[in-house]
């Protein structure tokens, strides 16, 4: 079975993007009325999807010793001499992405159809839906940094279309424009940073039997250019790299369109902007990884990955504290642990930051549907202040939540958050950059236990605060079941990862897995672990402490802003950042497109209005002379004329022999004329 | 034979149209728009045997041979004319604007056009190319807005005395070097020839560079008015704005094709010798056209004037890719790169521009002529295909991957990267805010809640689908599968290459 | 050489006669005989065909209409007419004189080193047919028509104007 | 003096003595005789070439002679038609007579 398929792959690999990316166009064409089948037959086609990307996964589970399973490359166009060739990718790393996206964007298209029931555009939900799927897919499997771009637009396109989908609310339109541009500024960097390696090496592909862009020729070729300042090529295409990545994956300070994504509708957070597409950033710079590490593995490339991570971290964590939006506390605390991953793949841990990405996407999409689902049952009601006592009319969202959450907070052992985030700990407590990526991130681990805490006592524990959402209702079928299966998956997975038995890692790395009894033994590792255990009890500990006696009234002060006072607020407006931008951007450059255009309007129109009128005034002059001088002399001269010409006019008999005489006279002089100056 | 039917094929028609006895408006438009299927034809014919070339000697004494020559490049300008007038014809009919004139003299620029997009000699290259004006001035100033008249001198004034610059150029090619043959001089540039002849021609008064410099300047200075390249491009907002809709089409689609054509076919292949001295001045101007273009169109809010400024960026970009070739150190794929990039902006540029502004037209015909960025909103709920279809030639403007707008975007960057790397830097700012103001206007037209006063208005009728239809399909084919334009230009990229080779 | 001497003197005196006499009619008559001399003296230098055509054109063609018209649109008050010397002799000599020396310089050129061929060149009225019917046939057929063209026209001019036909039964 | 010479000054004074006759008699029909003469005296040019010049295969000389013959009889009856007209307006044939181009 998966020999028949392994000589099929190469084919059968194109449709995994292909299909839902068709799914998409046809349902773009079909009318409103055809929801329904629209949506199956977005199932239907991630549904075929996910069944080849699985068999990929199951083709590639056996170790080829580092080489990619497939990796085909055919010719897009030509210019000049050069032609450009894009292809797809299948090796553990694309195997394990692609098989966790489908797998997780079916469930969710199936709790969508439940909970988007009532929606009017239905249909065109699934549409875009599908059109997201198909080019995140697209990302996963590219071979060519060029089509890798290309689904990377897509996709952001697709966020865009979906955060904007309740047009009619102005600030999802300027969410999602936000949305859009922000992400917009990072692509350009990447944008650059991938025309630059073009140009350095004259590929675009990945890997293209020993000439791709991540095999060893262009590497060292990256590596031995140097640029201005003293940098590599491949530590500043690198840099450019990264700065893309920040801007899909929402790191600081390219985040601030993530929290504001959530006015989408809660499925496209849960599959959008939690577990695949923000992800992709992190997933390119895991495939580009051998690029980041050529300037080693404190190299700078590395370091403001590790930095920009532990920072974007913590600062997230920071702010999810202090949020009420039930939605924002989930956005910002993806925008944590992207920023985890980050820092995993700065100090060198691909393995471990692949991890947490896919466990990631797991929980975390758990977690946005629960929230949809609480959303859902407490009629579009998403403060959480508001809420209370949710675990009495909503046990099964109850259950899938507390998995969820325990699984972000990292709760030891049983959970896949727990080991991949030990991990990432170990990557960073180990880097020889320094210690301070570390030290952010244990805090961030710290924080984030808590505000995880702190928003399930709120929601699910004590007593209703608000009358009005004290009916509360269980959800329909469809939207539990998802929730199950990826609660499921939430705890299967911590069993590939645990450093005792590092699958994931030795599968990633194309190795052999086997059991590693000794983990425990290395130095430092039964630190970290006790480490990592301490960090979550403690956090989930004081955030018991403090929320354990929420008051009943939905619009007392939170009890930390009291104690924190203008940090809270601080924290509340997620450290100004929108602010921030509208005063040393958005403003100046409003001023400075206000400027441009009086300019324009003021100088350079009225500059060639200036020379419009010099030429009519060279015009005027010309005229008055034709007045003055020609004008009158001429008439003058035309009134003497016809005075003579009355007498002249008396030659002109009118008998035709009189004028031929006068012809005949005249060539005679001419004649003798001629005769004349001839001799 | 081919290319003689198809140059008088349009002239033909719009005499036809002046002539027919008793043709109303409507019947004018009708019988323009079927006629104006005969050069389509003509081109895909021209396309399949892939060129076509038509000699006269007309002049033999003074060296003039009305010679034209339709290679791939030129056919991918023939077609983008053929179909942006045939688009334009439609619009014109669909909204009723013009009568009979109108149409004829819509016919006669398209004849015009075909002669300067495969004239290869100079002197018949610049007599269409000053009497696409004509019909261009006429159109503006007949059938325009209020301030129409304003507007359509100052363009004439404008664009006539670039033309006149020229002009001035080439007559002092031909005075020294005694041809005005486009290939003749691209040989002798090639050869570097041009700046000694040049030198014996003037040696009384300046050396051959800084005569060589002059001319290519004067010439420079021609195209550039018409592409349009800042500080030159003031004419261009107030033109577009004042303009009927659909002969907006075709000065954005068309007539700013001609700046880049000739900046490619004339102006590369003849001044290589004095690009050294150049080539940082037109990156600058090129740069600054892309900014300029894209951050005036920020304080915009007239939906005619942004997108006219955005023509202006869009155009920006291939100034850039051709500011870039001039400082080719002799780059093959960077070159190559580049021209390719170059052509297919301008087609694509073309056929994008013909969407927004026919998406303009039908807010204007819907709303009574206004076109204001706040006078419209929400009307995404009752307009869902003219919003979607909207939002495909917008981003496509934009320069989304997948749509026709992002290879010659690519492929301009790729080759500027290569030959001037602060530059594509730079530029790629402009292509951060094109996204900024297309998508605000597009937030601003169709999103929120939806006025009282559209609750009346219906989605596209079924006519206004067919055109848009062939429009999305050349934003959408292009963008998936680039070679269907590229194969056109290809091997003229070659040829241009061999021209531009660096020196030994 | 004598015989072409003789009969140029003759031609001259016929054509003088023909531009001088007061006479129309005798005008008309003498402008026969010098078209005859014309032909005869194409004879004469072997121009065979062209003379006879020379002679039924215009002799018995074109000088007969002449003679005709002039008798049609004789003036009633002819004598006194006759009597009257043209008042432009002058001004016609004075324009005739300057081209007769012209021409005559020009001919000067041709006094004695013009080439002399001895015998006159042989014309077969074969030769001509076949020229003129293969070489020149489009000229031929225009010339026709031509003719055609002025055989209409002038009996259309020539037509009495207010009458259906100049032809028309007398009842 | 040779024959050609002789030819060629009988046609010139015969031309210059119809542009006399062309130039002074008043009677239309004799303006139309020197006219005849006028050209009698051209064919005669192209004869003498033709039988004095050099050898000419393609006979030119006498082939043009032949078309101006029959274009001078189309000429003639054309003018003397034209002449009837007037003659028939005016009852006269003198020219000085017909001054109506004197506005």
């Amino acid at each position: 079975m998966v020999e028949a398929l392994h000589s099929h792959l190469p084919a059968l690999l194109w449709w995994v993007p292909l299909l839902p990316l068709i799914a998409g166009g046809v349902i773009a064409f079909l009318p409103n009325r055809w929801g329904r089948f629209a949506s199956k037959l977005a199932l239907a086609a991630l549904g075929v999807s996910c069944l080849i990307s699985l068999g990929a996964l199951a083709c590639s589970l056996a170790p080829v010793g580092g080489k990619p399973l497939v990796a085909s490359a055919v010719p897009w166009f030509t210019f000049g001499d050069s032609s450009v060739r894009v292809g797809l990718l299948l090796d553990p790393m694309s195997a394990g992405m692609g098989a966790m996206v489908t797998f997780v964007a079916l469930w969710i298209f199936l709790f969508s159809v439940g909970y988007m029931d009532k929606e009017v555009r239905f249909g065109r939900f699934f549409g875009f839906l599908s059109l997201f799927c198909g080019a995140m897919l697209m990302v996963v499997y590219a071979n060519s940094l060029l089509l890798l771009f290309l689904a990377w637009e897509l996709v952001g396109l697709a966020s865009y279309l979906l955060i904007g989908f309740y047009f009619e609310k102005p600030a999802a339109a300027a969410a999602a424009q936000k949305a859009f541009i922000t992400t917009r500024v990072g692509d350009m960097a990447f944008f650059l940073g991938m025309i630059w390696l073009y140009r350095q090496t004259g590929t675009l592909l990945f890997f293209d039997e020993g000439r791709g862009l991540l095999e060893s020729g262009a590497l060292a070729s990256l590596a031995g250019a140097t640029t201005a300042g003293g940098l590599t090529v491949s530590a500043a295409a690198s840099l450019l790299l990264l700065a893309g990545a920040m801007g899909k994956s929402g790191q600081v300070p390219l985040h601030t369109w993530l929290p504001d994504a959530m006015e989408g509708p809660t499925p496209v957070s849960a599959l959008i902007h939690a577990a695949t597409m923000v992800a992709a950033g992190v997933f390119l710079v895991a495939r580009t990884h051998p690029l980041f590490a050529q300037g080693g593995e404190t190299g700078i490339a590395l370091t403001a990955c590790a930095w920009i991570g532990a920072i974007t971290a913590l600062y997230a964590a920071l702010s999810a504290m202090a949020q009420s939006d039930i939605k924002r506390i989930l956005a910002y605390s993806t925008v944590s642990q992207l920023g985890f991953m980050m820092v995993a793949l700065g100090t060198g841990g691909v393995a471990a930051a692949m991890f947490h990405l896919i466990a990631h996407a797991f929980f975390k999409a758990l977690l946005f549907l629960s929230a949809g689902s609480v959303i859902h049952g407490c009629h579009e009601e998403q403060d959480i202040r508001n809420m209370g006592g949710l675990r009495h009319a909503m046990p099964k969202t109850f259950l899938a939540y507390a998995i969820g959450m325990m699984a972000l907070s990292g709760f030891p052992f049983v959970f896949s958050g727990f080991w991949s985030k030990e991990a990432i700990l170990h990557s960073a407590g180990h880097w020889p950059g320094g210690k301070g990526p570390f030290l952010l991130a244990a805090t961030a681990a710290l924080l984030t236990a808590f505000y995880m805490t702190r928003q399930a006592l709120l929601v699910f524990f004590g007593k209703p605060r608000v009358p009005g959402v004290s009916h509360p209702h269980e959800s329909p079928t469809v939207m539990i079941v998802p929730l199950y299966v990826l609660a499921a998956g939430a705890i299967l997975l911590s069993l590939i990862g645990t450093p005792f038995w590092p699958w994931f890692e030795q599968w990633l790395h194309g190795e052999t897995a086997s059991f590693h009894a000794g983990a425990l033994g290395e130095e430092g590792a039964i630190g970290l672990l006790t480490l990592s255990l301490v960090l979550v009890l403690v956090g989930v500990g004081a955030s018991s402490v403090v929320y354990r006696n929420v008051s009943r009234d939905s619009r007392a002060p939170d009890p930390l802003s009291e104690k924190l006072g203008p940090l809270w607020r601080f924290l509340e407006r997620a450290m100004g950042f929108d602010a921030l931008y509208e005063t040393i951007l958005i403003g100046p450059l409003s001023v400075l497109a206000d400027a441009v255009d009086a300019l324009e309007r003021r100088v350079l129109v009225p500059l060639m209005g200036f020379g419009e009128s010099c030429a009519k005034r060279c015009g005027r002059i010309t005229d008055t002379t034709d007045e003055a001088g020609l004008n009158d002399g001429f008439d003058g001269l035309c009134a003497g004329l016809q005075r003579r010409a009355q007498s002249a006019s008396d030659t002109q008999t009118g008998r035709p022999q009189a004028y031929l005489r006068s012809i005949g006279l005249g060539m005679s002089v001419l004649f003798v004329l001629y005769l004349w100056l001839r001799a | 034979m081919l290319l003689l039917s198809l140059l008088f094929s349009p002239l033909f028609a719009a005499v036809l149209l002046g002539t027919w006895p008793g043709l109303t408006a409507r019947r004018a438009g009708m019988l323009a728009f079927t006629l104006a299927w005969i050069p389509l034809i003509l081109v895909a014919m021209i396309g399949f045997q892939e060129g076509a070339s038509w000699s006269l000697p007309w002049m033999p004494d003074a060296g003039i041979h009305l010679t034209f020559l339709a290679d791939g490049t030129s056919s991918l300008f023939l077609l983008l004319t053929t179909l942006v007038t045939l688009f334009s014809l439609a619009v014109s009919v669909k909204l009723g604007i013009g009568d009979r004139a109108y149409f004829a003299l819509i016919l006669a620029m398209e004849a015009m056009l075909f002669g300067v997009f495969t004239a290869r000699h100079f002197i018949p290259w610049f007599l269409c190319w000053e009497l696409t004006l004509i019909p261009a001035y006429l159109l503006v100033r007949l059938w325009g807005g209020t301030n129409a008249p304003r507007a359509a001198l100052r363009f004439f004034i404008v664009t006539l005395a670039g033309g006149v610059s020229m002009l001035l150029g080439f007559l002092a090619l031909q005075l020294t070097v005694g041809t005005m043959d486009f290939d003749a001089l691209a040989h002798l540039a090639a050869d570097k020839q041009l700046a000694s002849e040049l030198a014996q021609g003037f040696s009384a008064h300046f050396d051959g560079p800084t005569s060589l410099l002059i001319v290519a300047l004067a010439v420079f200075l021609g195209l550039a008015v018409k592409i349009p390249i800042v500080p030159l491009h003031a004419w261009l907002p107030d033109t577009y704005a004042e303009a009927p809709t659909p002969v907006t089409i075709l000065l954005t689609g068309l007539l700013s094709k001609m700046g880049v054509y000739g900046l490619l076919r004339v102006f590369l292949p003849i001044f290589p010798e004095i690009f050294p001295v150049l080539a940082p001045w037109l990156a600058a101007l090129a740069v600054a056209t892309v900014w300029l273009g894209a951050i005036a169109a920020l304080a915009q809010t007239d939906l005619k004037r942004i997108f006219a400024y955005s023509s202006v960026n869009h155009l920006g970009y291939c100034a850039l890719a051709v500011a870039a070739i001039a400082t080719s150190q002799g780059d093959r794929v960077a070159v190559s790169s580049a021209i390719s990039g170059t052509i297919l902006q301008a087609f694509n540029h073309g056929v994008i521009a013909c969407a927004l502004f026919f998406v303009i037209a039908l807010l204007e015909s819907r709303s009574g002529g206004k076109r204001g960025l706040h006078d419209f909103g929400g009307l995404r709920a009752k307009m869902p295909m003219f919003c979607g279809l909207t939002g495909i030639a917008l981003f496509a403007s934009l320069g989304l991957p997948g749509l026709s707008g992002f290879i010659g975007e690519f492929l301009i960057f790729n080759g500027v990267f290569g030959l001037n790397p602060w530059s594509a830097a730079l530029s790629l700012v402009g292509l951060l805010l094109t996204a900024v103001f297309l998508l605000r206007a597009l937030r601003k037209v169709f999103t929120g809640p939806l006025p009282e006063r559209f609750a009346q208005w219906g989605d596209l009728s079924l006519g206004e689908r067919w055109l848009f239809a062939p429009l999305i399909a050349l934003i959408v084919i292009p963008g998936i599968w680039p070679q269907v334009l590229l194969h056109f230009s290809n091997s003229d990229t070659l040829r241009l290459l061999e021209l531009l080779r660096p020196t030994p | 050489m004598i015989a072409l001497f003789l009969l140029t003197i003759l031609v001259l005196l016929a054509a003088l006669g023909a531009v001088w006499n007061a006479r129309p009619v005798h005008a008309a008559l003498l402008l026969a005989l010098a078209l005859a001399l014309h032909a005869v003296l194409y004879l004469m230098i072997g121009a065979h065909f062209i003379g006879l055509v020379q002679f039924m054109v215009y002799v018995g063609a074109v000088a007969v209409l002449i003679v005709f018209s002039l008798l049609i649109t004789r003036p009633r008050d002819e004598e006194e007419e006759i009597a009257r010397r043209p008042r432009t002799l002058g001004v016609g000599l004075l324009c005739t004189l300057p081209v007769l020396g012209v021409l005559l310089h020009a001919v000067s050129r041709f006094a004695d080193t013009g080439p002399v061929a001895t015998d006159a060149p042989a014309i077969s009225l074969e030769r001509l047919g076949t020229i003129l019917y293969t070489t020149h046939a489009p000229a031929v057929l225009a010339v026709a028509v031509l003719l055609t063209a002025v055989m209409i026209g002038a009996a259309l001019f020539a037509r009495e104007p207010g009458k259906k036909s100049s032809v028309s039964p007398d009842p | 003096m040779t024959p050609l010479a002789l030819l060629l000054t009988l046609s010139s004074v015969v031309f210059v003595l119809g542009l006399f006759a062309v130039l002074v008699r008043r009677n239309a029909i004799l303006i139309l005789v020197g006219i005849e003469l006028m050209l009698n005296a051209g064919n005669l040019n192209f004869i003498a070439f033709w039988r004095y010049g050099p050898p000419d295969p393609e006979l030119t000389g006498p082939i043009f002679v032949l078309f101006a013959i029959a274009i001078a009889a189309a000429e003639a009856a054309v003018g003397l038609a034209i002449i009837l007209m007037v003659f028939r307006h005016t009852r006269s044939t003198d020219l000085n007579k017909l001054d109506s181009l004197h506005g």
